[in-house]
């Protein structure tokens, strides 16, 4: 009788918790979810906000987090990906490889207010960059520099080496070899990995409070030194510092609720990409 | 004499403190087919991919002496290992063709090596027709090469390298991973290829080296104990360990 | 012959990405550097006794005292108090998903979890203020929920999936050979689970929870959003509270550059880095003791 | 590669306009306020862009120091700590006064207290009374909603009352989730602009009348008394900026001077400057 009470005692509690860690996931989506559709319209992400944030839409944030997304691409990508190209490619077992493996496994830990202090201190004050954009993109860029320097590795490392050495077998450089054999088949990796990343850094809201956020801006941001609004922002502003909480809050639902699709569109597209690149291997 | 193409000179390789291959001494006369063979781990594999720098990229491999392409030496620095490379092509044992088509997996070392635009198609064809898979493959050049089949993929392996017009042809056991039908294939267009290119391959098939090559080279541990004719290695080994090895597998 | 060019491109190419590599040494030098260079510059100011001794953090006072005490003991223990929820939560689901979940429900649960760890810091904070804090103050029958609890079921939120993906790979590294000589002695599912499998993949699952403590440490919006960020000594659960992170985003916006106030700032920002450094330090000694395992 | 360069010309090229958008940040009373003149503004000279931050008056002074700010809200005077850092950097700077504003001290109506002295209000605030029983009939705990050290309010009610506040006053860092703390708290004493309590809608809560010494309670939601400058907790709204940026911040300025802008200011329930 025991032997059989011991069971159902561990069966129930291992489930539990799986139940249990989807329920946290459910409740997360069905309260934001059944209390922000309400607000979700046309004009709500597609007009400015009106008298005093109350009304109207949140389109200058959307177009804030675009921005902010579009800057962190340009800056990050590049630098990520050539870097893990140097890593998995180029570079001999030694130490300054082991120091660089060792300082990207630390900059992935380091809490995103840290990387909103350094990115205020090199590019608003340092750069005179100034509160804009442009610095907020580069702190976002800094933060996922690590994570897309991993996903790429990842990437490379999954393509055979016979690959490598049939190209340099026909006389190819090693960039070359790079250039056109190992970067297209490890493209559709490569492409997850940054689109999870930037999905990441769109929910950010620590690195960009000192970097330029604004708390209202007329129109939306039309040049890179601009002043922006951004949705995690726009989220926090009107869930503690708006003037009306309770009357802002199905906006601050509706904001949640544009957020996560937005986070949750780009992890599908992610999925889509690996799902693909794995069932036509 | 036969006229020596490829030559290794008091060749040594360390790989870290483990020396691999000891104070080798080769010569690969021009236009024949010369096997390489000896149970596995004595260096035979290890010593083709000296010939043409495949070395380079493992971090702790360590070359001593010189390998003379007629009278280059391909470790001198001031060679292009790329040039050396066009000139000494290498045929792998798993087939390895590109993730490309198979149109592009013979243009691709023809763009590499700039050859003049006009001249690629004749090129393609020409050197697909020499491996017998021109007939095969001529109305769906586009198609994926991953698509063919083992053996017309190690044929495209080796169309791939013979298009550059090489000088050597370096080959790891090219049949190892292929049914008889497409090994036997693949011999008989080794044996037509010797009379553009010198073949160096490496075996553990006892009557494929019979069969295709005029000379044969038995290593021992890192050292190569006996090299000369086919029939003689085989026939009347001098070495002690090479008829150890050998016998039985004559006639 | 331009093989000359091609040779030198690659050549260039080759430094330049070794140049491009060299940068996240630069990087994490510079953030380095910027917190001590800082730190020092408050410590000039601020004699450090005080700094770590002190009971109060109350920079806008006349005299302005700086200590970290308080803060550190919020942080503390919002970051234990989720570490004691979403442990035992995470280990146990991973136990479930890699040993006991069929084919068919992984796949359902692994994009679950995902999603999960999708989920943007600021909308479980948001979560926390409408939700979790309301519900709090009626259990337990206080004005409001906004305090240290409300924080550390947040933070364990955020912080299961990175424990459940990783003591999953943990618990899958464990070589099947030790489960079937478990079993093979008569074991069943659940002893051979306990007693051979998770002990065997206890390094990883250390790993697990020292990363998911990392991340819970460094989580700034949800503790700023939800928990009242009360700078007293935390008392209990029930306490408002306020972490190094909250205190950094609410005061960094508002101090002049250059004062006392700014280099504090730093000088806990510094503490905090240090305090991530060494639980991604014992996080990675850990799992390089797993990777053994695979090798 | 071609696509990269050109999304990164384009990138640059996008930055030529930055002269005419006026960087406006502070103090967290006035930034709702700052938001709606802002709005009104942009849709009479479209051209003007402004973008608003809050984060409390020493922001916004930090910022215009800082150079990230071209106007700083303060609902507090400049302090000398800060006159120092402009001199230091040989900043002139110029203020001007936009609106009055009165602090209002917010209980839940449930709480028996409707006026009380400014004396009393110190000795709650800074924790020296910590039962509601000493003030009232009820025993509850007090629960203190203030702001954090960056606040002006904070800092216009310490000065004004000579006190330090109790360290186990919760730090909010808005007016609204002050409000929206104490509808839940009926233990709870906050204080906010008074702006707040009219737009923010008073259900569940009660604004206290003050008194100092004999004189008679005053509510700060009373205009006249305010323009009679009646009320203890009474105060201008700063704005600063440097002095060689005016002509950039002119047109916001004549606005808010102007007719639209003072009814604008009436209707967020702030008070005109006479």
């Amino acid at each position: 009788m025991k032997k059989r009470l011991s069971r159902f005692l561990n069966w129930t509690i291992l489930l539990g918790c799986t139940i249990l860690v989807c329920l946290f996931l459910g409740i997360i989506l069905f309260d934001i979810f059944s209390k922000g559709m309400s607000s979700l319209s046309w004009g709500f992400i597609s007009q400015p906000p009106t008298k005093g944030m109350t009304h109207g839409g949140i389109l200058p944030a959307i177009t804030g987090t675009l921005w902010l997304t579009l800057i962190t691409t340009l800056f990050a990508v590049p630098f990520g990906i050539a870097c893990a190209i140097y890593l998995n490619e180029y570079a001999r077992p030694s130490v300054l490889t082991s120091m660089i493996r060792a300082s990207i496994r630390n900059l992935a830990g380091i809490p995103s207010i840290i990387y909103g202090l350094f990115g205020l201190a090199l590019f608003v004050q340092a750069l005179h960059l100034g509160t804009s954009v442009l610095s907020a993109g580069l702190t976002l860029g800094l933060l996922s520099l690590p994570y897309i320097i991993t996903t790429t590795e990842e990437a490379l490392k999954r393509i055979p080496d016979s690959m490598r050495e049939a190209t340099l077998a026909l006389g190819a450089t090693q960039f070359e070899t790079i250039k056109d054999v190992v970067l297209p088949k490890a493209l559709p990796g490569i492409l997850t990995g940054v689109i999870l990343t930037l999905s990441r850094a769109a929910g950010e809201t620590a690195p960009i409070l000192f970097t330029g956020v604004a708390f209202y801006i007329n129109g939306s941001t039309t040049s890179v030194n601009q002043e922006f609004m951004a949705l995690p922002y726009h989220l926090y502003m009107l869930s503690t510092q708006h003037q009306s909480i309770e009357q802002v809050r199905p906006l601050a639902y509706g904001t949640a609720v544009v957020l996560i699709l937005l986070v949750f569109v780009l992890n599908i597209i992610a999925f889509y990409i690996r799902f693909k690149q794995r069932t036509q291997q | 004499m036969d006229q020596i193409k490829l030559s290794a000179h008091s060749l040594n390789l360390y790989f870290g403190q483990k020396q691999i291959l000891k104070n080798i001494n080769i010569d690969f006369p021009k236009n024949q087919v010369t096997s390489l063979i000896g149970p596995s781990g004595c260096g035979k594999s290890t010593l083709l991919r000296c010939f043409n720098r495949m070395h380079d990229l493992s971090s702790d491999a360590k070359i001593e002496g010189s390998i003379k392409l007629d009278d280059l030496d391909i470790y001198d620095k001031k060679n292009s290992v790329t040039e050396i490379r066009k000139r000494i092509g290498m045929v792998f044992q798993k087939p390895n063709p590109l993730p490309k088509s198979i149109y592009e997996n013979m243009s691709y070392a023809l763009n590499i090596h700039q050859f003049p635009k006009n001249e690629i198609q004749k090129l393609i064809e020409s050197a697909l027709k020499e491996s017998y898979l021109w007939e095969e493959v001529k109305d769906e050049l586009k198609k994926p090469a991953v698509k063919l089949s083992g053996g017309q993929q190690q044929r495209l392996c080796i169309a791939r390298t013979t298009v550059l017009r090489p000088e050597v042809i370096l080959m790891d056991e090219p049949c190892s991973a292929l049914d008889p039908i497409s090994t036997r294939k693949i011999e008989e267009l080794i044996v037509s290829l010797k009379k553009d290119y010198t073949i160096v391959i490496v075996t553990h098939n006892m009557q494929q080296a019979q069969r295709i090559s005029d000379k044969v080279a038995f290593m021992y541990l890192g050292e190569l104990v006996e090299f000369g004719n086919c029939q003689d290695v085989f026939q009347n080994p001098q070495n002690e360990l090479t008829k150890n090895y050998v016998g039985g597998h004559f006639g | 012959m331009d093989v000359k060019k091609r040779e030198t491109t690659d050549w260039l190419l080759k430094q330049l990405f070794k140049a491009i590599g060299l940068i996240t040494i630069v990087l994490l030098g510079g953030i380095f550097m910027m917190l001590i260079y800082n730190s020092i510059a408050f410590f000039a100011k601020v004699n450090p006794v005080d700094f770590f001794t002190g009971y109060q953090w109350d920079p806008g006072s006349v005299d302005g005292n700086y200590s970290i005490l308080p803060l550190l003991a919020s942080t503390g223990l919002v970051a234990a108090g989720s570490m004691l929820i979403a442990v035992p939560l995470g280990i146990f689901t991973a136990a479930f998903l890699s040993e006991f979940a069929p084919g068919k429900l992984q796949a359902v649960l692994k994009p679950v979890i995902e999603m999960l760890a999708a989920i943007p810091s600021v909308a479980i904070g948001f979560l926390g203020i409408v939700l979790v804090g309301p519900g709090i103050a009626k259990l337990f029958g206080i004005q409001n929920g906004l305090n240290a609890l409300n924080g550390s079921v947040l933070l364990a939120v955020m912080a299961l999936p990175t424990i459940i993906t990783i003591s999953e790979d943990a618990i899958n590294a464990v070589p099947k050979t030790y489960r079937e000589a478990s079993l093979a002695l008569g074991a069943d599912k659940w002893a051979t689970l306990f007693q051979v499998t998770l002990p065997a993949a206890l390094p990883g699952l250390i790993a697990a929870v020292m990363l998911g403590l990392g991340r819970a440490l460094g989580e700034t919006m949800t503790v700023l959003m939800a928990t009242g960020n009360a700078s007293a000594m935390p008392g209990g659960f029930l306490d408002s509270i306020r972490t190094i992170t909250a205190t950094i985003a609410i005061e960094m916006g508002e101090v002049p550059y250059q004062t006392t106030h700014y280099f504090a700032l730093f000088a806990i920002a510094a503490v905090l880095f240090l305090i991530t450094l060494a639980i991604n330090f014992l996080g990675e000694y850990f799992a390089n003791s797993l990777r053994k395992f695979q090798a | 590669m071609r696509y990269f360069s050109a999304c990164v010309f384009l990138l640059l090229t996008s930055c030529a306009r930055d002269s005419d958008t006026i960087k406006i940040k502070g103090s967290d009373t006035e930034v709702n306020l700052a938001v709606q003149l802002a709005e009104t503004f942009h849709s009479d000279n479209p051209e003007v862009f402004v973008s608003i931050s809050g984060g409390g008056s020493g922001l916004g002074i930090a910022s215009l120091l800082n150079g990230t700010a071209d106007m700083a809200n303060s609902s507090r005077s400049i302090n000398s700590e800060e006159i120092v850092l402009f001199h230091k950097k040989t900043i002139t700077i110029d203020s001007f006064i936009f609106a009055q504003d009165a602090i209002a001290f917010v209980v839940s109506d449930e709480l028996p207290i409707d006026s009380i002295s400014t004396k009393t209000l110190a000795l709650v605030l800074s924790g020296t009374y910590k039962n509601w029983s000493s003030v009232t009939s009820k025993k509850m705990p007090v629960n203190i909603y203030g702001r954090q050290s960056n606040s002006g309010t904070h800092d216009f009610v310490k000065k004004k009352l000579k006190i330090a506040f109790s360290p186990h006053a919760k730090e909010m860092n808005g007016n609204a989730q002050i409000l929206e703390a104490i509808k839940q708290d009926n233990s709870g004493i906050g204080y906010v602009g008074a702006g707040y309590v009219i737009h923010g809608g008073s259900k569940g809560l009660k604004v206290l009348t003050v008194y100092s010494g004999e004189d008679i309670a005053v509510s700060p939601l009373n205009s006249k008394m305010i323009a009679a400058g009646k009320y203890f907790f009474q105060r201008p709204l700063f704005q600063y900026y440097k002095s060689n940026s005016y002509d950039k911040v002119k047109p916001f300025l004549d606005f808010e001077k102007g007719q639209i802008g003072q009814k604008i200011i009436k209707e967020a329930g702030y008070y005109p400057v006479n």
